[in-house]
């Protein structure tokens, strides 16, 4: 058993995690946010993310440092997830959630196949030139593009924590988020916050996406695990309970990390869906206690 | 006569809020009960734990000597205790023969399960529907009804059910006042017909006063008074509680 | 069995299909098979997608299960299953005529007990689970599925393994009367969707297809009248998995090869289709689904020939058009339309008898 | 119910479209190959260089005369599908070309999975399939009549790797990550029979998800471990993922060896980290074999960087060297019929820009060998084997620190 060999390995392990937590934390804040006030589970999350890394790629092809990057993939993220709500979306926000699952489904589809059609599908990463800086003398490993990702990952969920609180549109999004009909007869306009808050998702996803081509490699058809992952986020920590999303998000870094240790990275996927099914099996238990169900 | 419901001291709290609170009350085999009580006063949350679908914090609820408060919700119905909604819940895509053919008790066994519905059933339906005034809405999806009428609706699948004793929660709410004084007959028939007790929270005192025999007052959760329904009109306590809520 | 005039005809169109099409186009077996088993598919998920209101993403498990139990047991029928998969098989393994015909019927037996079974343990605490929930909840399990199935080394792992092959004589395929191995599986197929047809036609027509009914409607309700809810979602669940399970073995021996993520447990691809059929023809009916998987296969030929590379954009952009404009399907489209084609009538002669019985009253 | 009525008018009217369009296998003056690639999908990477390989091959042979049967010139001419990079689709597709489209001869997929996949059906009708991209030793285990495969198979990738491990220090000790597919799994296989054979030890031995991104557990289980050799098999992922994080997390191995190297083009790809990685290759621009269709092999890689303008990588070639083998099969027949096709497909044995071939009971091409080069400042040196080693391999990797 390594981790017992090496003990460095598990705090190595987890600062591995953490590191890549914080992405999943970011796209998973997203997700808890559309998901929140829109009442829709994106399933598209995860393409927004690959989608995201390819446009950092693209900057980083003509030369520039992938960082500069990170805000054109916010922005044209933004514009993107913009236009899909006029588009698509809107039709499904009242609707019944399983069918803006599926309509979010085919909307993942059509952009998988078209970042195929543009970008190819090699396996693609984008490098930083950064270092790495060494602790415990060679014992702990820490590569400073993960950390800076972190770091980034961290600074935008605040970011956007922050302009939630304080900004008014920020302010009319919570609104909705609690009562949508209140908050329309307060003369919020609902349809005009939905497609901003659909923005921001998307926007979140694109500085995800970002990141995770610096750090790690993209290929059109990386998305679902991450989709599924902020799912399973959103669900431990429970709707509208945005440190929850960060701190279980942290979390299941860790936790996947460790477990490739423990068992080989092959079990990591299946874990984490595995892990995602005993929690909601485990909670629907304890209210199903109450005689009540996960709502 | 024999009490056929008698709840003891029974209390429920939701987070701080004390929905009911030390609750007792008897109900007389093949009585008509009515329970008022300004809006907020707990006397959902008291059917609610009545029938199960929601655990209660304390206290004991007896059905016909039966402990109800351990049973799920499942397990009381067929002992014959049936309840219906204030917001009506009926089958909105089936049709109302449907929805009255499925209310039909049936033992649960595996055995049972995959019967075909004997045609008497329609018959019976039939019979209850127009009883209700529905015969001809017979075939219509369920959730194409107006409000009023899928209270009769409800009301009716209650009845097929044949209860020993129904829990209405507010019969007459949303229903064509000109059609509430064929309600409360109907309901007076359906108690002296089929030998139902009726247990009804109804906000209409006329209703109450035209239906009930006796009648519990509650407010704030608890219970405040309870008598002919006279006394309780002319309760001191009832009317400013009625005023001070209202 | 079938008293509706429209339904007869429909079903006499498929019967004619059915039968027929080997001869009339014999080069469509494959995708004839194919609708076949996809009419299974879109009809069992309409038991829970449909009729029930639990949209399951899951029903693929059983579907792979069953292909897998299928396969193993016709090959431990006549030889040392980890030889056959250990690292692909060095040996050729060919399996006398006798051993093949005795080993696909137990085979498919298997596959359908194992995959009930399973069904059993999963339901009793999925269906705890309630709307998208259960949704993502059963999509969770279904990837797992798919990648723990490419961990056990005794099914060939992420490798895959091999299905015995139509048992040939002297190098030529064994000719039954009715044609070689893709005729006999085209028909096998065809039979396993009668049977699932018609048991699901008896199924809905019981008091517990009415209460599937009832629990989507209003679950709540069904329960307040007295009815075990969670009894009746696992039984209905139970059937999905044995159909399923059939499904799978044929289509493993259709298929000729089963890998973990792409054949098996393939919730991208047949998870999906299964959904997207029922929707588009009509979820809770009993032709819907149907309806449902001929389009569904016709688009999708359709794009496979003349949107090369382009056709999972095309399946894509369906997907959204039908759950955006359609979501009621064709079925519900057209009761919207006929409703007196489903019985939905105000009976105004009915009102003088309602005046006798209150007389009587 | 009318609504099923029209349907399946409907349906049979297409049905019957389709027949009336679909191709017979010779049409006037063109021969007509079918091939499934996986143009979408986790594989579409290779898949595409595949794609290209087979149009190129095409382009020269009917630049060069086309193809001579019966006193008759032919034009060759690829119908393709796209498998998606699932076998299920892969093997109806299969089926597909050849009873409604008519193919009677077919050219392979991508991907050992995928052929795997598809081979049972082009066995089951008897229809023959050149191959230049899977390379699963199952494929040859079972017998196939109609298969024939110009590559060497997977066992064979990596092991000259471990041989020169072996050469260069005793009982050393190595470190395993292999996709759990039949590719990597059939190349762990060749190299654990070379690992027992030199007595090294096997110090770590994870398998990698099929989406893989992060290989940073077993990198850091390296970095405790301290192997002298580390080898890596997952596509293109594979290699991409484990060099960007070797680099990122500055894991020192005096020896890296890895698949798919440069359909991944780590050598241009990720800034000098590919540097001194071993890769497994079935053929190099560098080797002196010749035709006289495309010349020298690095004519070859001129005409593909004319076409496509990048380095041609080894699935492109192969993929070439296929539709050689058919246009010689083609003319040796001197016929159409599928079986004497498939007889003269079986006899054959020429010398290619991509090697010698010629095909074993079997249908495996056993007369060319593996080549193992090594990324040395940005370029793929051949290193072994020593016939054709155009550079000495550089061992150990110089430590990060002094790279």
């Amino acid at each position: 058993m390594i981790l017992i060999q090496a003990p460095f390995l598990n705090l190595q392990a987890i600062l591995d995690g953490l590191m890549i937590g914080a992405i999943f934390a970011l796209v998973a804040y997203g997700m808890a946010l559309a998901w929140g006030v829109m009442n829709i589970i994106n399933i598209a999350q995860g393409e927004f993310v690959i989608l995201g890394g390819y446009i950092t790629f693209m900057v980083y092809k003509l030369g520039f440092s992938p960082f500069f990057g990170a805000p054109l993939s916010f922005a044209f993220l933004f514009i993107l997830g913009f236009l899909l709500y006029k588009l698509i979306v809107h039709r499904v926000v009242d609707r019944d959630m399983f069918i803006s699952i599926l309509a979010t489904f085919g909307i993942s589809i059509m952009i998988r196949q078209i970042m195929n059609l543009i970008f190819g599908s090699q396996v693609e990463t984008a490098l930083t030139g950064l270092g790495t800086i060494f602790l415990f003398d060679h014992n702990i490993t820490i590569a400073l593009v993960k950390f800076s990702s972190f770091v980034i990952a961290v600074a935008g969920a605040l970011g956007v924590i922050y302009f939630m609180k304080t900004s008014k549109l920020g302010r009319a999004i919570r609104a909705t988020a609690q009562n949508p009909r209140a908050a329309r007869i307060l003369g919020v306009d609902t349809e005009k916050v939905y497609a901003y808050t659909y923005a921001i998702n998307a926007a979140i996803c694109g500085l995800a996406g970002s990141l995770v081509v610096m750090t790690y490699t993209i290929h059109p058809y990386m998305g679902l695990p991450y989709t599924v992952r902020s799912f399973m986020i959103v669900i431990v920590a429970g709707l509208g309970n945005i440190p929850g999303v960060l701190a279980s998000g942290l979390g299941l870094g860790a936790l996947e990390e460790l477990s490739a240790y423990a068992f080989g990275t092959e079990y990591r996927i299946g874990l984490v869906f595995l892990f995602l099914v005993i929690i909601l099996v485990y909670r629907s238990k304890k209210l199903a206690k109450r005689r009540e169900y996960l709502k | 006569m024999t009490n056929i419901l008698e709840v003891n001291n029974v209390s429920k709290f939701f987070g701080g809020v004390r929905a009911n609170e030390e609750i007792s009350l008897n109900i007389k085999k093949g009585s008509i009960v009515s329970l008022i009580g300004p809006n907020g006063s707990g006397k959902t949350t008291l059917f609610n734990s009545i029938v199960g679908t929601h655990p209660i914090d304390s206290g004991s609820i007896k059905f016909e000597e039966k402990e109800l408060s351990k049973m799920l919700v499942h397990e009381i119905p067929p002992l014959g205790l049936l309840r219906t909604f204030q917001q009506t819940k009926i089958y909105g895509q089936m049709s109302c023969m449907m929805n009255m053919k499925i209310s039909k008790k049936v033992s649960n066994s595996y055995k049972r399960m995959f019967d075909k519905l004997p045609k008497e059933l329609d018959d019976e339906a039939e019979q209850i529907l127009s009883f209700v005034g529905l015969y001809e809405k017979r075939h219509l999806r369920a959730g194409e009804l107006s409000f009023g009428q899928q209270k009769l609706l409800e009301l009716a699948m209650a009845l097929m059910n044949e209860p020993k004793m129904l829990m209405l929660d507010e019969p007459t709410a949303g229903i064509n006042p000109t059609l509430i004084n064929g309600i409360i007959d109907r309901l007076i028939k359906i108690n002296d017909k089929y030998k139902i007790t009726l247990f009804v929270i109804e906000h209409n005192m006329r209703v109450v006063m035209n239906l009930a025999q006796h009648v519990f007052c509650m407010a704030h959760g608890k219970m405040l008074a309870d008598g002919k329904p006279e006394e309780i009109k002319n309760n001191k306590l009832v009317i400013d509680a009625y005023l001070g809520a209202s | 069995m079938i008293s509706d005039k429209k339904e007869l005809i429909g079903f006499l169109i498929l019967l004619f299909f059915g039968i027929f099409a080997p001869i009339i186009a014999p080069s469509y077996r494959v995708q004839f098979s194919e609708l076949w088993i996809f009419m299974v598919f879109a009809s069992t998920w309409n038991v829970q997608g449909g009729k029930m209101g639990y949209n399951t993403f899951g029903n693929i498990i059983f579907f792979g299960l069953g292909m897998y139990v299928c396969a193993s047991t016709q090959i431990a029928f006549a030889f040392n299953l980890s030889d056959w998969t250990a690292a692909g098989g060095y040996k050729t393994f060919v399996h006398s005529i006798p051993d093949y015909f005795i080993s696909l019927p137990i085979g498919l037996l298997f596959a359908g007990i194992v995959s009930t079974a399973v069904a059993l343990v999963l339901g009793s605490f999925m269906l705890i689970l309630r709307g998208h929930y259960f949704a993502i909840g059963t999509l969770g399990l279904g990837i797992a599925a798919g990648e723990f199935a490419t961990t056990v080394d005794i099914w060939g792992g992420g490798m895959g393994m091999t299905v015995p092959v139509w048992p040939k004589i002297d190098g030529q395929d064994l000719e039954l009367f009715f044609g070689v191995g893709m005729d006999f599986f085209f028909y096998l197929t065809f039979i396993l969707f009668l049977f699932t047809f018609f048991t699901l036609k008896w199924l809905y027509s019981t008091r517990f297809g009415l209460i599937l009914t009832a629990i989507r409607d209003n679950e709540d309700k069904a329960e307040a009248m007295g009815i075990p809810t969670m009894r009746y979602k696992v039984t209905g669940w139970l059937f999905s998995a044995f159909f399923m399970g059939l499904a799978g073995g044929l289509f493993g021996n259709i298929n000729g090869y089963i890998e973990p993520t792409e054949v098996a447990f393939n919730g991208a691809t047949f998870g999906v289709y299964m959904v997207l059929m029922t929707i588009l023809g009509g979820k809770g009916t009993l032709w819907g689904p149907i309806i449902g998987a001929i389009l569904f296969q016709l688009f999708k030929e359709f794009f496979w020939t003349y949107f090369l590379g382009w056709q999972l954009v095309a399946l894509g952009f369906l997907i959204v058009i039908i759950v955006v404009f359609f979501p009621e399907g064709i079925m519900g489209w057209l009761r919207e339309r006929r409703p007196e084609w489903f019985g939905e009538i105000i009976d105004k002669k009915a009102r003088l008898a309602q005046v006798k019985i209150n007389i009587n009253d | 119910m009318k609504k099923i009525i029209v349907t399946f008018i409907s349906a049979l009217a297409l049905l019957f479209s389709y027949s009336t369009l679909s191709f017979a296998k010779v049409v006037g003056d063109k021969i007509i190959l079918g091939a499934a690639v996986s143009l979408t999908g986790k594989y579409a990477g290779s898949g595409k260089h595949t794609q290209k390989g087979y149009d190129l091959g095409v382009k020269i042979v009917n630049d060069n005369g086309g193809v001579k049967v019966g006193g008759k010139t032919y034009k060759l001419e690829v119908q393709y599908y796209d498998d998606e990079s699932d076998g299920a689709k892969a093997a109806a597709l299969a089926q597909r070309l050849i009873e409604q489209d008519g193919i009677d001869y077919l050219l392979g997929p991508y991907g050992s999975g995928i052929t795997v996949a598809m081979a049972p059906v082009s066995e089951k009708f008897g229809v023959p399939m050149v191959e230049a991209n899977g390379a699963a030793r199952s494929l040859f285990t079972k017998g196939y009549k109609y298969l024939f495969a110009v590559l060497n198979s997977a066992d064979q990738y990596l092991n000259s790797a471990v041989d020169l491990m072996a050469a260069k220090k005793k009982n050393a000790t190595v470190a395993m990550a292999f996709e759990q597919d039949a590719f990597s799994l059939d190349v762990k296989l060749g190299v654990e029979e070379r690992i027992k054979a030199h007595g090294m030890k096997v110090v770590i031995d994870d398998a990698l998800p099929k989406e893989l991104n992060d290989m940073t557990a077993t990198l850091q289980k390296v970095k405790a471990l301290k192997p002298d050799l580390l080898i890596v098999s997952g596509h293109d992922k594979g290699a991409m993922t484990g060099i960007k994080q070797i680099t990122d997390l500055k894991v020192d191995v005096p020896m890296v060896a890895m698949t798919h190297c440069d359909s991944a083009a780590i050598n241009k790809n990720l800034g000098g980290g590919g540097d001194y990685t071993l890769c497994a290759a079935q053929w190099h621009k560098s080797l002196s074999y010749k035709d006289e269709f495309f010349g020298s092999a690095s004519d070859y890689a001129k005409t593909f960087e004319s076409v496509y303008s990048y380095d041609p990588p080894y699935q492109a070639a192969e993929s070439s060297a296929a539709l050689l083998v058919y246009k010689a099969a083609f003319e040796r027949a001197n016929s159409f019929d599928k079986d004497k096709v498939r007889d003269a497909l079986a006899q054959t044995d020429m010398m290619t820009f991509y090697g010698p071939i010629k095909f074993s009971e079997t249908g495996q091409n056993l007369a060319k060998p593996m080549v193992l080069f090594q990324v040395i400042n940005g370029e793929n040196k051949v290193v072994a084997p020593e016939k054709w080693a155009e550079a000495k391999l550089i061992y150990p990797t110089p430590k990060w620190a002094d790279r």
